[in-house]
C-alpha cells in the first residue's frame, strides 16, 4: 500500500516534458515535488497564474501571490498573471495538457464525483466541473477505498457527479488503473506487496485484469 | 481624463441601498475589498444579494457581513472556508448559488461584454445543468448559460490613477476585472493611487471606462488563509 | 448649409462632459477638434484604445499607435491599450456612452445603412454593425442629401441595413433631427441660411415640423 | 519553462502545408507577422484560408500573399485598402466571408477560450443575420455566433520570451491575442526575444501556454496606411 507520498511519486512518473499542468488540492499538489529535474513543466493555478513555483522562504511570503488552495506560493522564471476568466479560457480552451485532481467516487465509464455529499456540508465545487469538463487528460489521485472501507472504483457513482466520462487514469493507494473508452478499470500496475486479489476485492466496478501485472516502480 | 476620486470607502458606499446585488473581487482572501467591506458593515445596509468566488472566513472578508447578518444571498464557487455560513445556510437564514468558478468568471465576464449567453461545457451531466439548454458542438455536450451583471462592484487593485485605469498585482487580480466591467457602479480601492500619465498605457488591467468611483484605501491587513513556506 | 467642418462643429455641442466616445472615420473624426476645452471626454478607438490624443509630431509617428482609420495618433495621459476583443466587450457591453458615426441612408425608426452598395464594391462593415448594435446613444454625421441630390432620409432604407432601430439624432449640412421612438425625423434646428422648406423638399422620410424653428448656433 | 525558440521565419512556417486555414494578427498594417508572411511567400503554399481582419494593401501584409495566388479564401471585417484584392473577388478567383469585427473578435476569442458559441447583438436584422438562430434578452434581440479555429496562428508582438510570454505594443496588439489563443499551432514573432524572468509576469498579454513556436524576427518595415501629423 502506498502512502499519499508514494502516489505523488507515481503519479509524477505520468508527467511529460513540455507540458502544462493543473494539479488539484491535496496530494496532486504533492507531484510537483518529485517531478524529475530533467523534465520540465509548468503548473497552472486557476486563480490566475502560469508558472508556479516552490513554497516561499519566510521573507519572500506575498499575501498577493497564491495557489488554488490559497497557499502562499512563488512564481518561476517565465510565469504569467492573468485574471480568473481568462485562467479558465485557457482550462475549458483545452490548452492545459495534464489535469491531476483528488475523488470521492470514479465510475468504471470515467464519471468523477468529488464536489458534494448531501446532508453534509457542501462547500461547492470550485473549479472542478470546469476542469473535469475541459481537460483531455485527467488523472485521479484518491484512496481505493473510503475510511470505512468502500470502494471508490465503483460501476456507476452513487454521489453527485462532478463530470462524465472524463478521468482517463487512476493512481491509488493499491493500484494504476486506466480507464477504458468502452468503460472498465483496467489494472495496470500492484502497488508493492499488493496482490490482484486484493485488488480484486477492493474494486466495485468492473475490473479488467488481462496477463500479468507488474508491481510499480517507486 | 474623468476624475473619478472620492473620499474614502464611507464616501464610495454611502449609496449603497438595502437589497442591492454586489459583486465583490477576490479569490480566498487575496485581492478582496477590505476597505469597501469595513464601510458596509458601517453603514448597516442588508439584504444584500454578494456575488464572489468565496465567502470569506469566519472574521475577515465577506464573513464579517455574514455575521452581522447583511447577507441576504450568496453567489459563489467554494464556500468552504467559513463555520457561520454554515450555520446561516444549514438554518435557512441564508440563500446560496454555488456555481463552477470558470462559469462564473465567464458569466461576469460575458455580463460586463454584452454577452447575454454563451454555451460551456461545465458542469454537463451535473446537478447544475438541471432546467438549462443542453447542445452538442463537435461532439462534446455544452450548457448555455447567462450572463450576470450586478448595481455595484467594488474591487481591489494595487494601483489606479484618477481617471480609473486599475493595474492588480500578482493572484490578486482574479475576479476583480471582469467584476469592474458587470456592474453600474464601479467602486475600486487601490494601494497606491496616482496621476493619469504615470502608469503605462500598456499595461493597465482595467481601462477607467469600467470604474465610476476610486479611492486611495488604507490599512490592507492582506490576511493570509494558508501561510506556506518552504519545507526546511 | 454647413460644410463638413460645419457638422462637426455642430455635433461638438452635443458632447457631455465625463462621457467616453467612440468617433467614425470621416466627419466624425474632426469633432475631437471643437469639443471644448471645459469638456472632459475621452476617445476610444475601436483598434484597442481608450484616450487617443491629437496627431503626433513628425518626429512622435510611431507606425504601432494607429485610429481606426489607420490614421498615426498619440495617447492621451490616462490612456489605457488592450486588444480588439477586449475594445469591443466595451462597445458591445454599453460602456461606451455616445457613438458618431457617417451613413449613406438613414430611415425615420432610425435604421442605419453604411457599410455596402449592391454591384459595387464591398469592402465589409468594419466595427459599424457592432456599434450600432450596442451603442444606447447614437449621432449620426452625414450630408442631407446625396450627390444626385437624393435624400439620405427616407422612410425605409435601400441599401442594405447596418442595424435596426438605433440612431438618435442626425446632423447634417442642413439640419439638426432627432429620430423619435415612435417613428420620425423631428426637426430642431435649420443650418445657417436654410429654410424649412428646403429642409422638406430634401427629406423624403416623414419629417415632424412643430413651432418655430430655430438656426443652429456654430 | 519549455523552450520554443525556432531559427526563423522559414523554419517556423515550413510545416504549413496547402489548403491549411490562417490567423494573422494586425489591423491595417499595424501589427501583423511581416516576417511569416515574407517566408510564406517563399515556400509557395497555396489554397490558403485566411483569417484576419484586414487583408493588407497591394503590396505589403497579406496583399503580398493574394498576387501570388496563394490565398483561396478570406475571413475578415475589412478589405477595402486593396485593389488586386478587389479585381479577385469581382473575378470570383477569391472567396470572402465579411464579418462584424467585434464579432470577428469575439469568435476568435471564443475559439480559444472553448466557448462553442455566444449571443452578440451584431449584424441582428442585417444580412449578416440571415440563416441564424436568434434570441430576446432584456428586450433586445442577440444571434447565436459559433466560435472560430484555425490550424496555424501567425502573430506578432514587441517582447517574447523562449517559454512564448508576449508583449504587444501600442495598438499593434489588436487581434493577436486572441489568435494565439485559437489555433493549434501558434507562431510568434517578436522584435525582441529575451530569457525567462526578463518579462514582468504581471505585463504579459499573452501567456506563454499558447504559443508553440516563437523567434526573434528581423528587418521589420512596420509600413504606415495613413501618416497624419499635426497640422502646423
Amino acid at each position: 500500500m502506498l502512502d499519499k507520498i508514494g502516489i505523488a511519486k507515481r503519479i509524477a512518473q505520468e508527467v511529460q516534458d513540455g507540458t502544462y499542468i493543473n494539479l488539484g488540492i491535496g496530494i496532486p499538489t504533492l507531484v510537483a515535488n518529485f517531478i524529475p529535474e530533467n523534465i520540465n513543466v509548468v503548473l497552472q493555478s486557476e486563480n490566475g497564474l502560469l508558472g508556479i513555483g516552490p513554497f516561499p522562504e519566510e521573507d519572500e511570503v506575498d499575501a498577493d501571490l497564491i495557489n488554488a488552495g490559497k497557499q502562499t506560493v512563488t512564481t518561476t522564471k517565465g510565469s504569467a498573471l492573468f485574471s480568473s476568466s481568462q485562467s479558465f479560457e485557457m482550462i475549458r480552451g483545452g490548452h492545459v495538457d495534464l489535469t491531476i485532481l483528488g475523488a470521492m467516487e470514479v465510475s468504471e465509464n470515467g464519471d468523477i464525483a468529488n464536489w458534494k455529499i448531501p446532508g453534509k456540508m457542501v462547500k461547492g465545487m470550485g473549479g472542478a466541473m470546469d476542469l473535469v469538463a475541459s481537460a483531455d487528460n485527467i488523472i485521479v489521485a484518491m484512496q481505493h477505498c473510503s475510511r470505512s472501507g468502500d470502494s471508490k472504483l465503483l460501476s456507476e457513482c452513487s454521489l453527485p457527479i462532478t463530470g462524465l466520462r472524463c478521468v482517463k487514469k487512476i493512481v491509488t493507494d493499491m493500484a494504476v488503473l486506466d480507464v477504458l473508452p468502452e468503460g472498465g478499470f483496467k489494472l495496470l500496475e500492484r502497488a508493492p506487496g499488493v496482490t490482484v486479489e486484493e485488488i480484486k476485492a477492493a474494486t466495485a466496478g468492473k475490473l479488467i485484469i488481462e496477463g500479468d501485472i507488474p508491481e510499480m516502480k517507486i | 481624463m474623468i476624475n473619478k476620486v472620492v473620499a474614502n470607502a464611507d464616501e464610495a458606499v454611502k449609496d449603497i441601498p438595502n437589497n442591492a446585488v454586489l459583486m465583490l473581487g477576490g479569490f480566498g482572501l487575496c485581492g478582496i475589498p477590505e476597505n469597501c467591506i469595513s464601510a458596509l458593515l458601517k453603514t448597516g445596509v442588508n439584504g444584500l444579494t454578494c456575488i464572489s468566488n468565496n465567502a470569506g472566513v469566519d472574521d475577515f472578508g465577506i464573513g464579517l457581513m455574514l455575521k452581522t447578518r447583511q447577507v441576504k444571498k450568496m453567489i459563489s464557487s467554494y464556500v468552504g472556508e467559513n463555520a457561520e455560513f454554515e450555520r446561516q445556510l444549514l438554518s435557512g437564514e441564508l440563500e446560496v448559488d454555488l456555481i463552477p468558478q470558470g462559469t462564473l468568471a465567464e458569466r461576469i465576464r460575458a455580463g460586463g461584454a454584452g454577452i447575454p449567453a454563451f454555451y460551456t461545457p461545465a458542469g454537463y451531466g451535473t446537478e447544475v445543468a438541471e432546467g438549462k439548454e443542453t447542445r452538442e458542438y463537435d461532439g462534446k455536450m455544452y450548457l448555455l448559460e447567462n450572463w450576470l451583471k450586478a448595481d455595484f462592484a467594488l474591487v481591489k487593485a494595487w494601483k489606479g490613477d484618477t481617471s480609473g485605469n486599475l493595474i492588480f498585482k500578482g493572484t490578486a487580480r482574479n475576479f476583480n476585472p471582469m467584476m469592474a466591467a458587470a456592474c453600474k457602479i464601479t467602486i475600486a480601492e487601490v494601494e497606491e493611487l496616482v496621476e493619469p500619465g504615470e502608469l503605462d498605457p500598456n499595461h493597465i488591467h482595467t481601462p477607467g471606462i469600467y470604474v465610476q468611483r476610486i479611492f486611495q484605501g488604507k490599512d490592507y491587513e492582506k490576511r493570509i488563509e494558508q501561510r506556506t513556506t518552504k519545507l526546511k
